[in-house]
C-alpha cells in the first residue's frame, strides 16, 4: 500500500464532516438539556431558567463550565478504572451512532460531490443496533464500578430493560426492512423520497419502535434505572463533575440519535415533504441540501419535544410491569406486525395489486 | 392598627461577613490578570447553575416545595435540578429541624459533596434550633458543618428562600476558583473536624 | 342492641374485677379508673374480649411522671375505644420509677408496639414481653429518660440565649 | 459454588449464604420526604422484610409543652403536621376550651370549619400529588400546588403567615376574616374544583398509575384497626370511622357530608379516598360559607367566645382601661385560673385521629401533654404493608400513607 | 366489618374498560391536559423584580413604636419576652432620668432591646402581648445573612423613624 492510493481529499472531507457532526450533536445536546428544562417549565405553568443570559440562553454553558470546574470524586471502594471508563463508553457509543445517519443529500464543493453522511454502509441498521447495545455497557460498567447498591440495582434494571426492548425494537424493524428491502439508511430515504413515507405502511411498527426507543433512552415511563424517587438517580448516583456530565450528555445524544433514526426510518429522513427533491436540486443547487438538513432537524426537534412531553406527563412503570409489557405485549405485537407485513409483501411479489 | 408598614432598617447582608470571603487574607495577589478573569467567568457560570440538594426534614421542606412550584419557580435561577445525591449537588439546603440523631447523617452528606460546595441553613430550626430549645435538637447546624447563608423565618416564605439563594449566588460569584485549595479553607474545615 | 354507656362499662368491670379497680372518675364524661399494675393485661383482655364491651381499638398509650407519689411515680395510661358504640375508656396503672415493670399489650394490639417503645424511651417503663423494647425516638446512647420531671428540657450547648431572661436563674418569674 | 468463592475472594461473612440484599432507604432518600430510615432486605426486587428507624427529627414536643403556657403550645401544634397546621391549631384550641369550659358561638365554629377543611384540602392535595411525583409524574404536583398557594393566601389574610400559621386563639380567632379573605375564598372555590378534576383526569384512570397502586400495600380492616389506623388510611380499608361524625366537634353535626370508604385498603384505595375527601371538604366549605353569611347584624361580627379570663381583651381597651390591662397581664403571664383535671380530646386530623391528652394541675403550664399522632401509630404497619411487594411498591406505600415527619417524630 | 355510620360511600374502583386497558387513551388524555397548560397564564411571581403585596397583618420583621412626639413607647415590662415561645427577645430595663422625658414615654424604658431574628418564629404573640402599643410586626421580610451575629436586631434597628425629626423616613416606612 502506498500513500498515493489514498484519497487524501476524501479523508479530509470525512474528517471535517465528522467534526462538524460531532460538534453539532454536542451543541444540540447541550441545548436539548436547556430545552428539557424549558419545556418542562412551560408544561408546568412556570417560566423556567431565564436569568442566565437573555431568556436564560446561556444556561447550558453555565452548567457546562460549572461541571468542568467541579471536584472529581472517585469513591473509595469503587473500581477506579471502570468508574472512569463507564461514562466515557456511554458517551462514545452514543456519538458513534451519528456516523451512519444521512443528514442530507449531497453538496458540491470544490468540484467534489460530498455526501452529508459519514459512512454510507450497507448494514447501517445493524450498526446502530450494535452501537446502542454498546451504550448499555457504559451504564452497566459505571453503575457496577460505583460499588453502590442503588447503582447496582439500577444497572440490573437497565440491562434487562435494554435486552427486552431491543428485541421488540428489532422485530418491529424487520417489517420495515421487508418493505424496503435494504439495510442502508440512505437507500431507505431515497425510497421514501420517491414513494410514501414508511409510517403510512407501518403505523403499528412505528408505535412499537417509538415505545422501544423511549425504553432504550431510559425516558419516562421507562426511566427505571434512574428513577429518582426509588433509586435516587440510579447508576450515576456516585458520579460528580464532568463524568456525570458525560452520562447526562449521553442520554440526550441518545435521544437525538433515536429521533434521527426514527425520522429516517419512518418519516422520510431528510426528505422535504410535498417537494420533489430532485427538482429542488436542479433549481437551487447546494441550498437544497441545507433545506434537507433543516428538514431532518425539524423532525428531530419534534420527536424530542414529544419525548419530553411524555416525560412530564405520565408516571413510570414498575419493574415487573415493564418486563410484562416488553415480553408479553410488545414482542407478540411486533411479531404480529411482522407476519402481516410479510404476508402482504409476499402477495405483492406474487403480483397482487393493492 | 400598625403604626408603619415596613421596617426600613433590615440588616443587609455584607459579603465581608461570609465565611467564604471573610477569611481571605488581604492582598492575596497570587492570581494574575488571566486567572482573575477566569475566576470571574467561572463564578458567573457557577452562580447560574447551583444545583441544590434539599436536606428537607420538616416544615421548611414544604415551603421549599412551594419555592420549586409554579408560583415562585426556583428554576429561574437555574436551580431546579434538585438532586438527592450529594455528589452531584453544589448547595446543601438544610431545611427543618436537625435533631442530634440526624447530626451525623447531615455531616456525612456534607462530606460526600464534591467541592465547591455551599451550605444554606433555611429556617430557624436549622440555623439555631428555633423554638426547639430541647435536649434532642441540635442548636444550629453550624455546630457541625460550616454554613454560608442563614435564612430566618419559621418557616421562611418562598421569597425568603429565594433571597437566601441569591445571597448564595453573591458568594459563588465572588469566590476565587483557587479558594478551595487554600490553607485557610482547609483550616476552616479542620475546625469542624472535616478533613 | 342496648346502647353502651359509662355505667354499664363500669358495672361490668366491677363485676369482673371487684374492688381491685379503684379511683373511678368521669372527667369530661370520660370513664377513668386505676388498675393495679399486675392486672393491666387482664383488664385489657377483658375489655377486648367481652362481647358487649368490645374495646378493640387502642387509641393511645402513654405515661405520666408524678415524682411526688412515692413508690408509684410513673403512671401508664391506656385510652381504649369501642368504635361501634363510640365509647371510650381510660385506665391507668401506677408503677415504681425504680422498678418499672408493666406487662406489654402488644399481643392484643399491634398498635401498642411503638407506643410502648416511645413510653420506654421517654419514661423508662419496662414493658415485660415486648418483642423489641429499645429506644425509638432518641439516640440509643442516651442514658436517661428525658420526660421524667427531674431532667432539664434545654439543650446546654446553645450560646445565643441569655438564660437570665427566661426564668432559668433570672429574675422574671 | 459458594465454597470456591469462599476460598478465593474475601467477602463479608455470611454474604453468600444470605442470598438477599440489604438496602438502606433513608434517612436522606428522596422518597422518605422527611426523615425515616427503612432497612429493607431485598430478594431481587422483592422485599423480604423491612425495619424502620425513626426519630431523626425528634424535637421533644411533649417535654417542651410542659414548660409553655397553653397559648404558646399553639405554635408547637403548627409544627406537628405542618401540611395542615391550622387543623392542629384548632384541635388544640378545642382541647383547651374543653378543659376551660368555654362555649364558642356558632359563627366561630363555622369559621373554624372553613379553615379546618381548607387545611384538610391542602394536606390531601400534597399527599396525593406526592404519590404522583413518586410514581414519576411530576407535573400534576405543580398544577395542584398552585391552588395550595391560594389557600395560603387566605391564611395569610387571616393570621399573617403561610405555613406555620399559629392561627386562632383559645376561644376563637385573633381577628375577624376581612373582605380580601372572603374574596380569595370565593376565588378558590371557583377555581380549585376544576383543577382537582383535571388532576383526577391526569391520574385516576391512567393504567400505568393504576397498575402501580392497585393491590400494593393492602391491609385488611381488622389488621388496620389492630394497628390503630385512623383517618383516610383506615377508611381506605373499609371502616367508616370519622371523628367528625362520631364525636362531632365545632358544630360538624350541622353539615351534610359523606365518608368515602375503600374496600381493600391498598394504595389505590387510599388515593381514591383522599381524592373523594377533598370533594367532601369542598362541599363542607360551601355549606359553612353559606351559614356564615346568614349571620346578620352584631352576630356577623362575632369571631371569639366571650371568655374574658382566657381570651385577650381588645387592644384599645388594654391601653385605656385598667381592668382590661390586668386581664391582659394575667393571660399573657399565664396566671389565670386553669382548672385541674385531665382531658382527652380528638379531632379528625388530616391523617387521622389527632388526640390531645392534657393533664392540668392548675399551674401555668400543662402538667403533661401527650399528642396522639396518627402518623406515628400507623407507620408501624409499614413493614407488614411492604412485605412481599417490590421496591417500587414500598415507595408508593410510603407516600400514600402520607408520612409527615413532624407528626411521626414529635 | 359492619359499617359504623350510615354516611359511608364506596369509592369508585370500577375495573378498567378496554380503552383504559390499552394504555394509550388515557396517556393521550393526560398529554392533552399538559399541552393545554402550555397556553395557560403563568402564575409566577418574578421575585425579586416583582413582589407580592402581603396582607396588612403579615408577620415580618418587628418594629418598635414611638408616640406622636417621637418618644419610645416600650416600658420594658417584659410581656413580649414572656409570651415569646422561642425566647428570642432579650431586654434590660432602666429608669428614665428627668432629662430624658422627650426620649421615653414611660418612667421605665428598655435600655437594651434585642430580638434574635434567627430564633424568632414570627408567630406574632409579642405583638399581641404588648400592653403599651410598642411592638409590632411589619410587612418587611427578614433578609437572609451570612453570619449569625447579624441577626441580632438591636433597638436601633427596630425603632420606627421619629415622626418629629425623620418625617421622610416615616413616610417611607408607612409605604407611601
Amino acid at each position: 500500500m502506498t500513500f498515493l492510493t489514498i484519497d487524501w481529499l476524501f479523508i479530509i472531507e470525512k474528517l471535517v464532516l465528522i467534526i462538524i457532526i460531532i460538534l453539532a450533536s454536542l451543541g444540540i445536546a447541550l441545548y436539548t438539556t436547556f430545552a428539557e428544562r424549558k419545556v418542562a417549565a412551560i408544561l408546568q405553568d412556570r417560566p423556567g431558567p431565564n436569568r442566565a443570559g437573555p431568556f436564560g440562553l446561556l444556561q447550558p454553558l453555565a452548567d457546562g463550565v460549572k461541571m468542568f470546574t467541579k471536584e472529581e470524586i472517585v469513591p473509595t471502594h469503587a473500581s477506579k478504572w471502570l468508574f472512569i471508563l463507564g461514562p466515557g463508553l456511554a458517551m462514545v457509543a452514543s456519538l458513534m451512532t451519528c456516523a451512519v445517519i444521512p443528514w442530507g443529500g449531497s453538496v458540491e464543493l470544490f468540484d467534489r460531490k460530498i455526501d452529508l453522511q459519514v459512512a454510507d454502509i450497507n448494514i447501517a441498521v445493524l450498526y446502530i443496533f450494535a452501537v446502542v447495545s454498546l451504550g448499555i455497557y457504559g451504564i452497566m460498567i459505571g453503575g457496577w464500578a460505583s460499588n453502590n447498591k442503588f447503582s447496582l440495582m439500577a444497572v440490573l434494571r437497565a440491562a434487562s430493560q435494554a435486552i427486552s426492548y431491543e428485541l421488540a425494537m428489532g422485530l418491529s424493524l424487520i417489517a420495515v426492512l421487508m418493505i424496503t428491502g435494504t439495510l442502508s439508511l440512505n437507500e431507505m430515504v431515497k425510497q421514501q423520497q420517491e414513494g410514501l413515507w414508511n409510517i403510512v405502511y407501518q403505523p403499528l411498527g412505528f408505535l412499537l419502535f417509538f415505545i422501544c426507543a423511549l425504553a432504550e433512552c431510559n425516558r419516562t415511563p421507562f426511566d427505571l434505572p434512574e428513577a429518582e424517587s426509588e433509586l435516587n438517580f440510579g447508576y450515576h448516583q456516585e458520579y460528580s463533575s464532568m463524568k456525570l456530565g458525560f452520562y447526562l450528555f449521553a442520554e440526550y445524544i441518545n435521544m437525538i440519535m433515536s429521533s434521527a433514526v426514527m425520522a429516517t426510518l419512518y418519516f422520510g429522513g431528510y426528505d422535504i415533504p410535498f417537494v420533489n427533491d430532485a427538482n429542488l436540486y436542479a433549481s437551487i443547487g447546494n441550498w437544497a441540501a441545507l433545506l434537507q438538513v433543516t428538514s431532518i432537524l425539524i423532525k428531530i426537534v419534534i420527536f424530542i419535544f414529544v419525548f419530553m412531553w411524555i416525560r412530564w406527563t405520565i408516571p413510570r412503570f414498575r419493574y415487573d410491569q415493564l418486563m410484562d409489557l416488553g415480553w408479553k405485549k410488545m414482542v407478540p405485537l411486533a411479531l404480529f406486525n411482522m407476519l402481516v407485513t410479510a404476508f402482504i409483501v409476499l402477495l405483492k411479489h406474487n403480483g397482487w395489486k393493492f | 392598627m400598625r403604626p408603619v408598614k415596613y421596617n426600613i432598617h433590615p440588616k443587609e447582608a455584607k459579603l465581608a461577613d461570609s465565611l467564604i470571603v471573610s477569611e481571605m487574607p488581604d492582598g492575596y495577589t497570587g492570581e494574575g490578570f488571566f486567572a482573575t478573569k477566569l475566576s470571574d467567568v467561572v463564578g458567573l457560570a457557577r452562580k447560574n447553575s447551583i444545583w441544590p440538594m434539599p436536606f428537607a426534614t420538616s416544615c421548611c421542606g414544604i415551603e421549599f416545595m412551594a419555592t420549586m412550584a409554579s408560583h415562585y419557580d426556583l428554576a429561574r435561577f437555574g436551580s431546579e435540578r434538585v438532586g438527592f445525591s450529594p455528589r452531584q449537588c453544589d448547595l446543601l439546603m438544610v431545611m427543618g429541624t436537625i435533631a442530634k440523631k440526624m447530626g451525623p447523617v447531615l455531616r456525612q452528606v456534607y462530606i460526600q459533596m464534591a467541592e465547591p460546595r455551599w451550605v444554606m441553613a433555611v429556617g430557624a430550626c436549622a440555623s439555631t434550633g428555633g423554638i426547639f430549645d430541647t435536649y434532642s435538637v441540635l442548636q444550629g447546624i453550624d455546630q457541625i458543618i460550616p454554613v454560608d447563608v442563614y435564612v430566618p423565618g419559621c418557616a421562611p416564605r418562598p421569597e425568603a428562600i429565594l433571597d437566601g439563594v441569591m445571597r448564595i449566588q453573591d458568594i459563588v460569584q465572588n469566590e476565587s476558583i483557587r479558594r478551595r485549595n487554600t490553607d485557610h479553607y482547609k483550616a476552616l474545615l479542620n475546625s469542624y473536624g472535616i478533613e | 342492641m342496648m346502647a353502651l354507656n359509662n355505667e354499664i362499662v363500669k358495672q361490668k368491670l366491677v363485676e369482673k374485677f371487684g374492688e381491685q379497680l379503684t379511683n373511678w372518675e368521669e372527667p369530661y364524661n370520660f370513664l377513668t379508673f386505676v388498675a393495679p399494675k399486675d392486672l393491666n393485661l387482664k383488664v385489657l383482655q377483658f375489655l377486648y374480649d367481652d362481647e358487649t364491651l368490645k374495646f378493640r381499638f387502642l387509641t393511645d398509650l402513654c405515661a405520666v411522671h408524678y415524682p411526688d407519689r412515692k413508690g408509684e411515680e410513673v403512671a401508664v395510661v391506656y385510652h381504649l375505644h369501642n368504635l361501634e358504640n363510640n365509647i371510650r375508656v381510660r385506665f391507668k396503672v401506677y408503677t415504681d420509677a425504680e422498678k418499672t415493670e408493666v406487662y406489654t399489650a402488644t399481643a392484643l394490639y399491634e398498635a401498642a408496639n411503638w407506643m410502648e417503645r416511645e413510653t420506654y424511651d421517654f419514661f423508662g417503663v419496662n414493658f415485660i414481653g415486648h418483642p423489641n423494647l429499645k429506644r425509638i425516638l432518641n439516640v440509643d446512647e442516651m442514658d436517661y429518660f428525658p420526660l421524667r420531671k427531674q431532667y432539664p428540657l434545654e439543650d446546654q450547648t446553645r450560646v445565643d440565649k441569655d438564660d437570665e431572661m427566661f426564668g432559668r436563674g433570672g429574675s422574671i418569674l | 459454588m459458594s465454597d470456591i468463592l469462599h476460598h478465593n475472594i474475601k467477602l463479608p461473612k455470611g454474604a453468600i449464604e444470605k442470598e438477599t440484599t440489604t438496602l438502606n432507604l433513608g434517612p436522606t432518600h428522596p422518597a422518605t420526604h422527611g426523615v425515616m430510615q427503612n432497612i429493607i432486605e431485598l430478594d431481587g426486587e422483592r422485599i423480604v422484610s423491612a425495619e424502620q428507624t425513626i426519630g431523626y427529627i425528634h424535637r421533644a414536643f411533649e417535654k417542651l409543652a410542659e414548660r409553655r403556657p397553653l397559648f404558646q403550645i399553639t405554635t408547637l401544634t403548627d409544627r406537628l403536621n405542618y401540611c395542615s397546621a391550622p387543623l392542629n391549631n384548632m384541635g388544640w384550641h378545642l382541647t383547651c376550651e374543653k378543659l376551660l369550659g368555654i362555649q364558642t358561638p356558632k359563627r366561630v365554629d363555622y369559621l373554624r370549619v372553613i379553615i379546618m377543611e381548607l387545611s384538610r384540602i391542602t394536606d390531601h392535595l400534597i399527599c396525593n400529588s406526592i404519590v404522583g411525583v413518586d410514581s414519576g409524574a411530576f407535573t400534576g404536583f405543580l398544577y395542584v400546588m398552585q391552588y395550595r398557594e391560594l389557600v395560603y393566601e387566605i391564611y395569610e389574610e387571616i393570621c399573617g403567615a403561610r405555613l406555620t400559621t399559629n392561627m386562632g386563639r383559645i376561644g376563637g380567632f385573633e381577628r375577624n376574616f376581612n373582605d380580601t379573605a372572603w374574596k380569595k375564598l370565593d376565588k378558590f372555590l371557583v377555581e380549585f374544583p376544576k383543577a382537582w378534576k383535571e388532576f383526577g383526569n391526569l391520574f385516576l384512570r391512567n393504567r400505568i398509575f393504576m397498575d402501580r397502586l392497585i393491590g400494593t400495600g393492602a391491609i385488611s380492616a381488622e389488621r388496620a384497626l389492630n394497628y390503630g389506623f385512623t383517618g383516610p388510611n383506615l377508611r381506605a380499608a373499609g371502616v367508616d370511622y370519622d371523628v367528625r361524625v362520631h364525636t362531632p366537634y365545632s358544630s360538624y353535626q350541622d353539615f351534610n357530608f359523606t365518608i368515602p370508604v375503600g374496600t381493600t385498603g391498598d394504595n389505590y384505595d387510599r388515593f381514591l379516598v383522599r381524592d373523594q375527601e377533598v370533594w367532601q371538604s369542598i362541599s363542607i366549605i360551601q355549606q359553612a360559607y353559606q351559614k356564615v353569611q346568614e349571620f346578620k347584624g352584631a352576630e356577623a361580627e362575632v369571631y371569639h367566645a366571650d371568655a374574658p379570663e382566657y381570651y385577650l381583651p381588645e387592644k384599645e381597651l388594654v391601653y385605656t382601661r385598667m381592668e382590661s390591662l390586668i386581664w391582659h397581664f394575667k393571660i399573657v403571664m399565664g396566671e389565670t385560673e386553669i382548672p385541674k383535671g385531665e382531658v382527652y380530646n380528638s379531632i379528625e386530623g388530616a391523617n387521622g385521629e389527632l388526640g390531645f391528652y392534657l393533664i392540668s394541675d392548675g399551674g401555668r403550664t400543662p402538667y403533661r401533654l401527650h399528642f396522639r399522632r396518627p402518623c406515628f401509630i400507623y407507620y408501624q404497619a409499614y413493614s407488614e404493608l411492604t412485605k412481599g411487594g417490590m421496591l417500587s411498591d414500598a415507595i408508593m406505600t410510603m407516600s400514600s400513607l402520607n408520612l409527615i415527619a413532624g407528626e411521626l417524630d414529635a | 366489618m359492619q359499617t359504623l355510620t350510615n354516611r359511608s360511600k364506596q369509592v369508585d374502583r370500577s375495573p378498567m374498560n378496554f380503552l383504559e386497558r390499552i394504555y394509550l387513551w388515557n396517556i393521550f388524555k393526560g398529554m392533552f391536559i399538559t399541552f393545554k397548560h402550555m397556553f395557560k397564564k403563568q402564575p409566577t411571581i418574578h421575585y425579586p423584580e416583582q413582589k407580592r403585596t402581603f396582607s396588612p397583618v403579615f408577620r415580618g420583621l418587628h418594629v418598635l413604636n414611638r408616640d406622636e412626639e417621637g418618644r419610645e413607647r416600650c416600658t420594658a415590662c417584659g410581656l413580649c419576652a414572656v409570651a415569646c415561645p422561642a425566647e428570642a427577645i432579650t431586654m434590660e430595663a432602666a429608669e428614665r432620668l428627668p432629662e430624658e422625658e422627650n426620649l421615653y414615654r414611660e418612667e421605665k424604658y428598655a435600655a437594651k432591646y434585642e430580638i434574635n431574628m434567627l430564633r424568632c418564629i414570627f408567630c406574632g404573640l409579642c405583638e399581641e402581648a404588648c400592653p403599651k402599643d410598642a411592638i409590632y410586626l411589619s410587612e418587611t421580610l427578614a433578609p437572609s445573612n451570612y453570619s449569625r451575629k447579624n441577626f441580632i436586631y438591636s433597638k436601633q434597628d427596630l425603632l420606627i423613624p421619629n415622626p418629629k425629626t425623620e418625617t421622610t423616613d416615616l413616610e417611607k416606612a408607612k409605604g407611601k
